[in-house]
């Protein structure tokens, strides 16, 4: 890596906005992600969560503004497989596993490597490819699982396997959208910790609801509303603005 | 609508005639050339009318009209000429007098083909062209116009002086144009009054004629002039209108489609359901126009004119409960597998095809037209045809109540609300299963009124619903799935394109171009022209 | 999911079934089988299903008679659906399990070129009883539909003559048959002094049924001051949609005549035929030929399918033709035996139902009259025209270069049905 | 060894299968040409272009399989590629009658003579040559297939919007080559036929080579995809029909996947349609007819999508039945075969295949469970079966 792109931060919005027939989604929003940091986000429904993460991985192109990654990639020239390839993971809100295939091909289909379509079809598995996803099967804790078909998972080892997926990618930096949505407390605790050690190595994007599971995770937060940046800074900090109060939090 | 016009003319002249002629002391024709038209063939029937007509007798136009009619018969045993009527009693050709104690088994057709027909009506025209009925001069005119012969100049000219219809003037003047402008001997001022009769009247026929006179060598520069500005003039006007005239046949084709596409749209379109029986609602639908029409035709012969608005809610409800059947039997169990719908749905469209073909049979129904169905309106340059104008009308009707059901009905509102979210739906207290089976019934029964009105311009037989079922389907997901509005852009926006392109491509051409480009059209949006946009449309 | 065993169990026992149920059924008492080919679903069912049951009525007739050569007749029954490699696969079985000694069927010229070689191979008899193209004459096949010279020039003589129609519309669908025809046509009415910008040809696909446009331009095209007429090589299910709308926009025969050689009594029943009064059609027959044998044979045609609305039709009659001879040329030979018929059907003569005789040509084309006649409000023809003898079907066009200097003749020595008389060689295979 | 390796490799079903395919390639033709017509194994010779046909369908069904069981793709325009790949062939044929047609012209096939063509168009060049042809069988069709995925999986059509446009493709076409002006002999097609590399078509041996050929091409092409679909890649398609958008995310191009997926199926397709010709004797622009593709769909519904076997087995019992019930009970069978749809679709979702498998199960824990009643038996082994995963 360059001492270029270690100065740059890791993922930079500037004056992004896009509108759905009308509707502005996403208004003049900037946003900044250092390397190694892990950011929550929060924000009313609609405040543009969910679309600013699809700004981010391709979905969806902004109207205009500015979107790089490790200062020099525009993402807004890119589709969501180049953007992929280049590092960053994306968790969905609901869910989303290959539910036809067992937790272990689940997690072989996400494996780092060549992702070419001949590369794949010839590809083969090796010792090291195997001791990697023992290691990701330990850290979501699905070792006893591996053979079960992701479709008879439960909603809580589903958002595990499919944090496990992301790992097995190797990104840099990890979008995670509501990764304890219907999760019982233990779960949620659960996932906290593992978001923290998943933290220790790269980047890590998440939105919640969940203001204890924020706390859980103790890092820096963003709020969201309308489409643009209400406040940021410490949960607390944040929690005491009196427009957060307004728009989200007392309500 | 010349020949729709003519048809009622005819007849109303036939009564006319006969009456006239009954009360009339006009001496009887001439019993020997009337007679004479049970012998000789075909060929020398011109002859013999031409004989008849040199008399200049009236009393051979019922003659002539019997024979036009296909009701000029003669008797096997001795030739008399006889009109027998499809009703009434049978007349003596000759005398006038009626006849009795005659069986049809003793009389033989007098054969008459299209030539015949022709000069029989030029003819009777040129008998009645200073009759003081107007309906009968009208039909002498246009006859004589049609026929457009230099004999006839004379006629015309003395018939001219006469008139006092200023409509029938008009017609006279025209046709009379007609005829001068090929007549060598015409004066050059005749000549110049021809043109510009001919200019105003415009159109193909005028357009051939100006276009033959500028080509001959023995006329004078002016009229050459006058002439070629004339050709230019009624090109332009016919290229204007040709425009229109497409736009028209675009419309109408998409009427059509939009007819078969309808049901699509509710039961494909909102339900999800591909649904391959679509075709085969369309079909009883027709089937069933054809059942009321053969009912009406053997009990009640009145009412035929009504034929299709009775069969219009029968259609409704025979399509409707198959498909209701259709729902609760087969489809209720495959919600959540489309693409099983559509295996199962073959099915049952290969049975109802061969349902239709064991009960009424492997051929083409004969379903009529009612009068107010037939013939066409001129409308300047413009040729609209009465079956393709209510055809689009009615379409518009359906889509417009169809838009209604679905928006300002509690119905509707349930309907909307299921296809949306089942679970919320259920748990909010509508009953979703029959919600179900209703829309269904109300795609197959809108499907079942396109019948209806697709049987006036197509087959009806077996294999009406496959001709009609791709088309159905380009429509509904060139427009957009989902979208009653797309289905009618999209059917008619298809039907323009189409006619637009077959004069340059040909029919097969414009129609490969067609495919080609809704083809096309869907990877610019994969969605369809009036996509669903949001986020629920990703879940 | 399956174990090798069951697989195999299973394989063998379907492998079973498909020998059985090819191998068809033996019947105990001896009997002449005669195949019967015609779709029965699909498309081309609206025109076939009747030919089907003209055949039954015919063989139960025969039957009644006392069958042939001692023996009743059995019919067979398969339906090819409309699709032309089931014609092959069900001809193969006709000939190969049911071993049947005749077969009349098929209906369009693609489904007959695709049995032909079956026909070859396994030495059957083929009748094909519908109007067709030409160029073309097989050893097995014999054809009692019109060839174009027994159909489409006479009906343009007819309208020279009676019409004195001087531009032409040749509409037809475009597949070989009016291509061949229009071909043809256009070669013959140039031959007559019909200049090109005369001649209008157009083609449209199968089951064409917007006709707005084209409807409209022969509108357009016959308002130029000469008498025009139409004649259409439309084939079936689209001609109900183009007579409509050549109703609909007050297209009458008197102002521009259509003649058709695909339309009959059979599609006339599919529509309202009050407004095509004075359109006109060729054929070889038509249910309205005023003969003792043409009464008869619709009475027993309606007393057969209990319908009294049923008509008759050319095809029909072509196949009342073609059975005949069949008959007569087993009993002149003596047996079924495909190679005796063959030779023995060569000469055959039947009385036809329009009051002549029918001779089977040494080219296997037939003899017939032809017909023009005229659409009438009650759905029959009014026949305004026939021939003043009977034309022999001609498989090689005189109007088509290269195929005018063909001949066929199935008698020994020559034994050829494509034979140049200039390179003096049987051309081809045979 | 071979064996082993099979069973290793592809798994126990999967293996019989393509044992069974290459044993009927060769016993079936011995059967007819070896033994006499009397005795009680001898296959009729009308039977095997049956078979071979069948066989040939199967292919087709294999090849929609995998894009429609595998990759999610339900192309209804299949058919086009079916018979793309037998007109290459059928023009291969054509060609090779030379002057033998009837009007014996030594380069032009009868119908263009017919038509007053003046010379071979460019697109029958070359086709002159078998290996000429065998290229265009996959080409044609790979390239159709290539530069309609492209665009298709690029723009993201998917669901019923890609089922209807490869409907309208095939649909295309069908008019397209019905046309006499496009130089493939217009609703006519191409047809009689006499001979393939110089064996005569009507001979009992070429017959019965095209059978083995056919039998050996589906057990190969069926290797093929069970390679391809046991492999990561395969894998990867079969996620596309759970989250497609995963697979974008975790960095797969999902396009290029049904890109291979499909080009791959409508070279299969070409394949069977090429060795189809010349046993049915006729190419024409029917098998393009959209009704023909569906049809393919449902042979793959009937035995079970989304495994490699039931569309072997759909196609083979569907043509079976069809050819069965057309002449025992020609005026009705439309009625048998519309029921067997609906009652395949209601009471056999997952086709028959499906129901194998399910009955299976269901004896293997009816039999796991009373061994545990008894007490005796040593534990239920685990299910050595490779496809309880599919």
């Amino acid at each position: 890596m360059s001492t270029m792109q270690e100065n740059q931060p890791l993922l930079y919005l500037d004056g992004v906005s896009v509108s759905f027939d009308g509707f502005k989604a996403i208004n003049n929003l900037s946003l900044v992600v250092d390397h190694g940091e892990m950011r929550a986000i929060i924000g009313p429904n609609g405040a543009g969560k969910t679309t600013m993460m699809d700004i981010i991985t391709g979905k969806t192109r902004p109207d205009t503004g500015e979107v790089f990654f490790e200062g020099e990639k525009d993402l807004t020239q890119l589709d969501e497989t180049q953007i992929a390839n280049l590092g960053i993971g994306r968790k969905f809100q609901k869910p989303t596993v290959f539910e036809g295939h067992s937790v272990y091909d689940n997690l072989v289909l996400a494996l780092k490597g060549d992702r070419g379509v001949f590369a794949t079809l010839f590809s083969r598995f090796s010792a090291k490819d195997r001791e990697r996803i023992e290691e990701i099967l330990a850290t979501i804790r699905l070792q006893s699982r591996a053979q079960t078909l992701a479709a008879d998972l439960s909603h809580g080892q589903k958002q595990w396997l499919e944090i496990g997926m992301l790992l097995a990618q190797d990104p840099k930096l990890l979008l995670v959208d509501e990764p304890v949505a219907g999760m019982t407390d233990a779960e949620t605790e659960e996932t906290a910790k593992l978001l923290r050690r998943i933290a220790k190595t790269r980047s890590v994007v998440v939105v919640e609801h969940d203001m204890g599971f924020i706390r859980d995770l103790g890092v820096k937060v963003t709020c969201l509303a309308e489409g643009s940046v209400l406040a940021e800074g410490s949960l607390d900090h944040v929690s005491a603005d009196e427009r957060v109060i307004l728009s989200y939090l007392g309500r | 609508m010349y020949s729709k016009l003519l048809q009622l003319v005819a007849s109303a002249l036939l009564v006319v005639v006969a009456l006239s002629f009954q009360s009339a002391h006009a001496e009887p024709a001439p019993q020997q050339l009337v007679n004479a038209l049970a012998t000789g063939k075909l060929k020398q029937k011109p002859a013999q009318i031409e004989a008849l007509a040199a008399t200049k007798n009236p009393a051979i136009i019922p003659v002539l009209q019997a024979l036009i009619e296909g009701e000029l018969f003669y008797l096997k045993n001795d030739g008399q000429v006889v009109i027998a009527p499809q009703s009434g009693p049978m007349i003596d050709a000759a005398t006038g007098k009626p006849l009795s104690g005659l069986n049809k088994s003793s009389l033989k057709k007098i054969k008459a083909n299209n030539k015949v027909r022709r000069i029989a009506r030029a003819a009777i025209a040129k008998l009645t062209l200073q009759s003081p009925v107007l309906a009968e001069r009208q039909a002498a005119v246009e006859a004589l116009f049609k026929a457009a012969k230099p004999e006839s100049l004379s006629l015309l000219l003395e018939a001219q002086k006469n008139e006092t219809d200023p409509q029938l003037q008009t017609r006279l003047a025209q046709a009379i144009a007609l005829i001068s402008l090929q007549d060598k001997a015409a004066t050059a001022k005749a000549q110049q009054a021809a043109i510009a009769q001919l200019r105003s009247l415009g159109g193909q026929q005028a357009l051939a004629l100006l276009q033959a006179f500028t080509a001959r060598d023995d006329i004078a520069p002016q009229e050459k002039e006058a002439a070629t500005r004339a050709v230019e003039a009624i090109e332009k006007s016919m290229a204007l209108w040709g425009i229109g005239q497409n736009v028209w046949y675009g419309l109408s084709l998409g009427s059509v489609l939009l007819l078969a596409a309808i049901g699509l749209a509710i039961t494909f379109g909102v339900m999800g359901i591909i649904n391959m029986a679509h075709g085969e609602m369309v079909m009883l639908g027709a089937y069933t126009t054809f059942v009321v029409q053969e009912v009406i035709r053997s009990s009640f012969p009145g009412v035929f004119e009504y034929s299709l608005a009775i069969a219009l809610p029968l259609a409704f409800l025979v399509a409707g409960s198959v498909g209701f059947a259709m729902e609760r039997g087969i489809i209720r169990f495959l919600y959540g597998r489309p693409l099983e719908t559509l295996l199962a749905t073959w099915g049952v469209s290969l049975v109802l095809q061969q349902a239709v073909r064991s009960i009424f049979g492997p051929t083409n129904k004969q379903v009529g037209n009612p009068e107010w169905m037939s013939g066409a309106y001129e409308l300047g340059g413009l040729m609209l045809t009465a079956n393709r104008l209510w055809i689009l009308a009615f379409a518009l009707l359906v889509f417009a109540l169809l838009l209604v059901v679905l928006r300002r009905t509690r119905f509707g509102l349930q309907m909307r609300a299921v296809t949306q979210n089942r679970r919320m739906a259920a748990s909010m207290g509508i009953r979703t299963p029959w919600v179900d089976a209703f829309t269904f019934a109300l795609g197959s029964g809108i499907a079942g009124i396109a019948g209806v009105a697709l049987s006036q311009i197509a087959n009806v037989s077996p294999n009406l619903g496959q001709t009609y079922i791709i088309d159905s389907f380009m429509v509904v997901v060139f427009g957009g799935v989902g979208n009653l509005w797309g289905t009618l852009v999209g059917a008619m926006t298809l039907g323009v394109a189409n006619k637009f392109l077959e004069p340059y491509a040909g029919a097969v051409l414009a129609k490969i171009l067609t495919l080609v480009f809704i083809i096309l059209f869907i990877q610019k949006r994969p969605r369809g022209l009036f996509a669903q946009k949001g986020r629920a449309v990703e879940a | 999911m399956l174990n090798p065993k069951k697989f195999l169990k299973a394989a063998s026992l379907s492998a079973m079934l498909a020998t059985t149920l090819v191998s068809g059924s033996a019947s105990a008492e001896e009997t002449i089988k005669v195949g019967i080919l015609h779709s029965l679903s699909g498309t081309m069912a609206i025109s076939e299903t009747t030919l089907k049951d003209a055949m039954l009525m015919l063989i139960e007739d025969q039957n009644a008679k006392g069958g042939l050569l001692g023996k009743k007749l059995e019919p067979v029954v398969v339906d090819p659906a409309s699709d032309w490699p089931l014609f092959a696969e069900k001809a193969k079985e006709l000939l190969a399990v049911h071993k049947v000694d005749a077969v009349f069927g098929n209906w369009t010229s693609v489904s007959r070129k695709s049995v032909l070689p079956v026909f070859e191979e396994l030495n059957g008899i083929l009748f094909y009883p519908v109007q067709y193209e030409g160029e073309e004459s097989q050893r097995n096949v014999f054809y009692t539909g019109a060839a174009p010279n027994q159909q489409a020039i006479p009906a343009v003589d007819y309208l020279l003559e009676n019409e004195e129609v001087e531009r032409w519309v040749l509409a037809g669908t475009d597949y070989v048959y009016p291509r061949t025809t229009n071909k043809i046509l256009a070669a013959y009415l140039k031959a007559k002094g019909v200049a090109d910008e005369d001649i209008m040809i157009n083609y449209t696909p199968f089951g064409h049924s917007d006709w707005q446009t084209i409807v409209s331009d022969i509108k357009a095209f016959g308002s130029a001051g000469k008498k025009t007429a139409v004649v259409s090589t439309i084939n079936g299910d689209a001609n109900v949609p183009f007579y409509k709308e050549l109703g609909n926009q007050g297209i009458s025969a008197e102002d521009i005549p259509v003649v058709a050689f695909s339309v009959g009594e059979e599609e006339l029943a599919g529509l309202d035929t009050e407004p095509l009064v004075g359109h006109l059609a060729a054929w070889n027959y038509f249910q309205s030929v005023e003969t003792e044998a043409n009464y008869e044979f619709i009475a027993k045609w309606k007393d057969f399918t209990k319908d009294i609305n049923r008509v008759t039709n050319d095809p029909m009659e072509a196949h009342y033709i073609g059975f005949n001879m069949w008959v007569k040329a087993v009993e002149k030979a003596g047996s079924t035996e495909v190679d005796s018929v063959i030779d023995a059907l060569v000469g055959v003569s039947v009385p036809n139902l329009s009051g002549g005789y029918s001779t089977m040509m040494p080219n296997h084309h037939i003899t017939k009259p032809v017909l023009i006649g005229e659409i009438q409000a009650d759905g029959q023809f009014e026949i305004v025209d026939q021939t003043d003898g009977l034309v022999a079907g001609d498989a090689w066009s005189d109007y088509l270069p290269d195929s005018a200097k063909l001949i066929s003749d199935w008698r020994a020595p020559l034994s050829c049905g494509n034979y140049n008389v200039e390179t003096k060689s049987c051309g081809g295979d045979s | 060894m071979i064996t082993a390796k099979l069973l290793s490799r592809f798994g126990l079903s999967a293996s019989a299968l393509i044992v069974a395919l290459l044993a009927i390639a060769i016993l079936f033709p011995l059967a007819n040409l070896a033994l006499p017509p009397e005795n009680p194994l001898h296959v009729p010779s009308h039977l095997l272009p049956l078979l071979g046909k069948y066989l040939c369908y199967a292919m087709l069904a294999l090849a929609l399989d995998l894009v429609w069981g595998y990759c999610g793709i339900l192309s209804l325009g299949h058919g086009a590629f079916f018979a793309l790949g037998g007109y290459a062939m059928g023009m291969y044929l054509m060609r090779q009658i030379g002057p033998r047609g009837v009007y014996a012209d030594p380069i032009l096939p009868d119908f263009m003579v017919f038509l007053n063509w003046q010379e071979l168009p460019w697109f029958w060049y070359g086709f002159d040559q078998f290996w000429f042809a065998c290229l265009m069988v996959l080409l044609v069709p790979g390239a159709l297939a290539f530069v309609f995925g492209w665009f298709a999986f690029r723009s993201r059509v998917t669901g019923v919007y890609l089922s209807i446009i490869t409907q309208a493709l095939t649909y295309a076409l069908l008019l397209a080559f019905f046309r006499n002006d496009m130089g493939f002999g217009g609703n006519n097609g191409l047809t009689d036929f006499k001979e393939i590399l110089g064996f005569s078509l009507q001979a009992d041996s070429t017959r019965a080579a095209l059978f083995a050929a056919s039998a050996i091409m589906l057990a190969l092409t069926f290797a093929l995809c069970r390679a391809i679909t046991l492999s990561k890649l395969g894998k990867v398609m079969q996620a596309l029909t759970n989250a497609e958008n995963r697979v974008r995310f975790i960095g797969y191009r999902v396009e290029h996947v049904k890109l291979f997926a499909f080009t791959l199926s409508a070279m299969i397709a070409g394949i069977a349609g090429a060795l189809y010709v010349p046993q049915v004797g006729i190419i024409n622009p029917g098998e393009f007819a959209p009704a023909n593709s569906i049809e393919v769909v449902i042979w793959t519904a009937v035995g079970g999508r989304g495994t490699l076997l039931g569309p072997i087995f759909g196609a083979l019992l569907v043509n079976g039945g069809k050819s069965y019930f057309t002449a025992a009970f020609p005026e009705v069978w439309l009625f048998a075969l519309g029921a067997l749809f609906i009652a395949v679709t209601l009471f056999l979702p997952k086709g028959i295949v499906g129901l194998v498998t399910q009955l299976q199960e269901r004896f293997a824990a009816r039999k796991a469970a009373a061994k545990r009643q008894k007490q005796t038996a040593p534990p239920a082994k685990p299910a050595l079966n490779p496809e309880a995963a599919e």
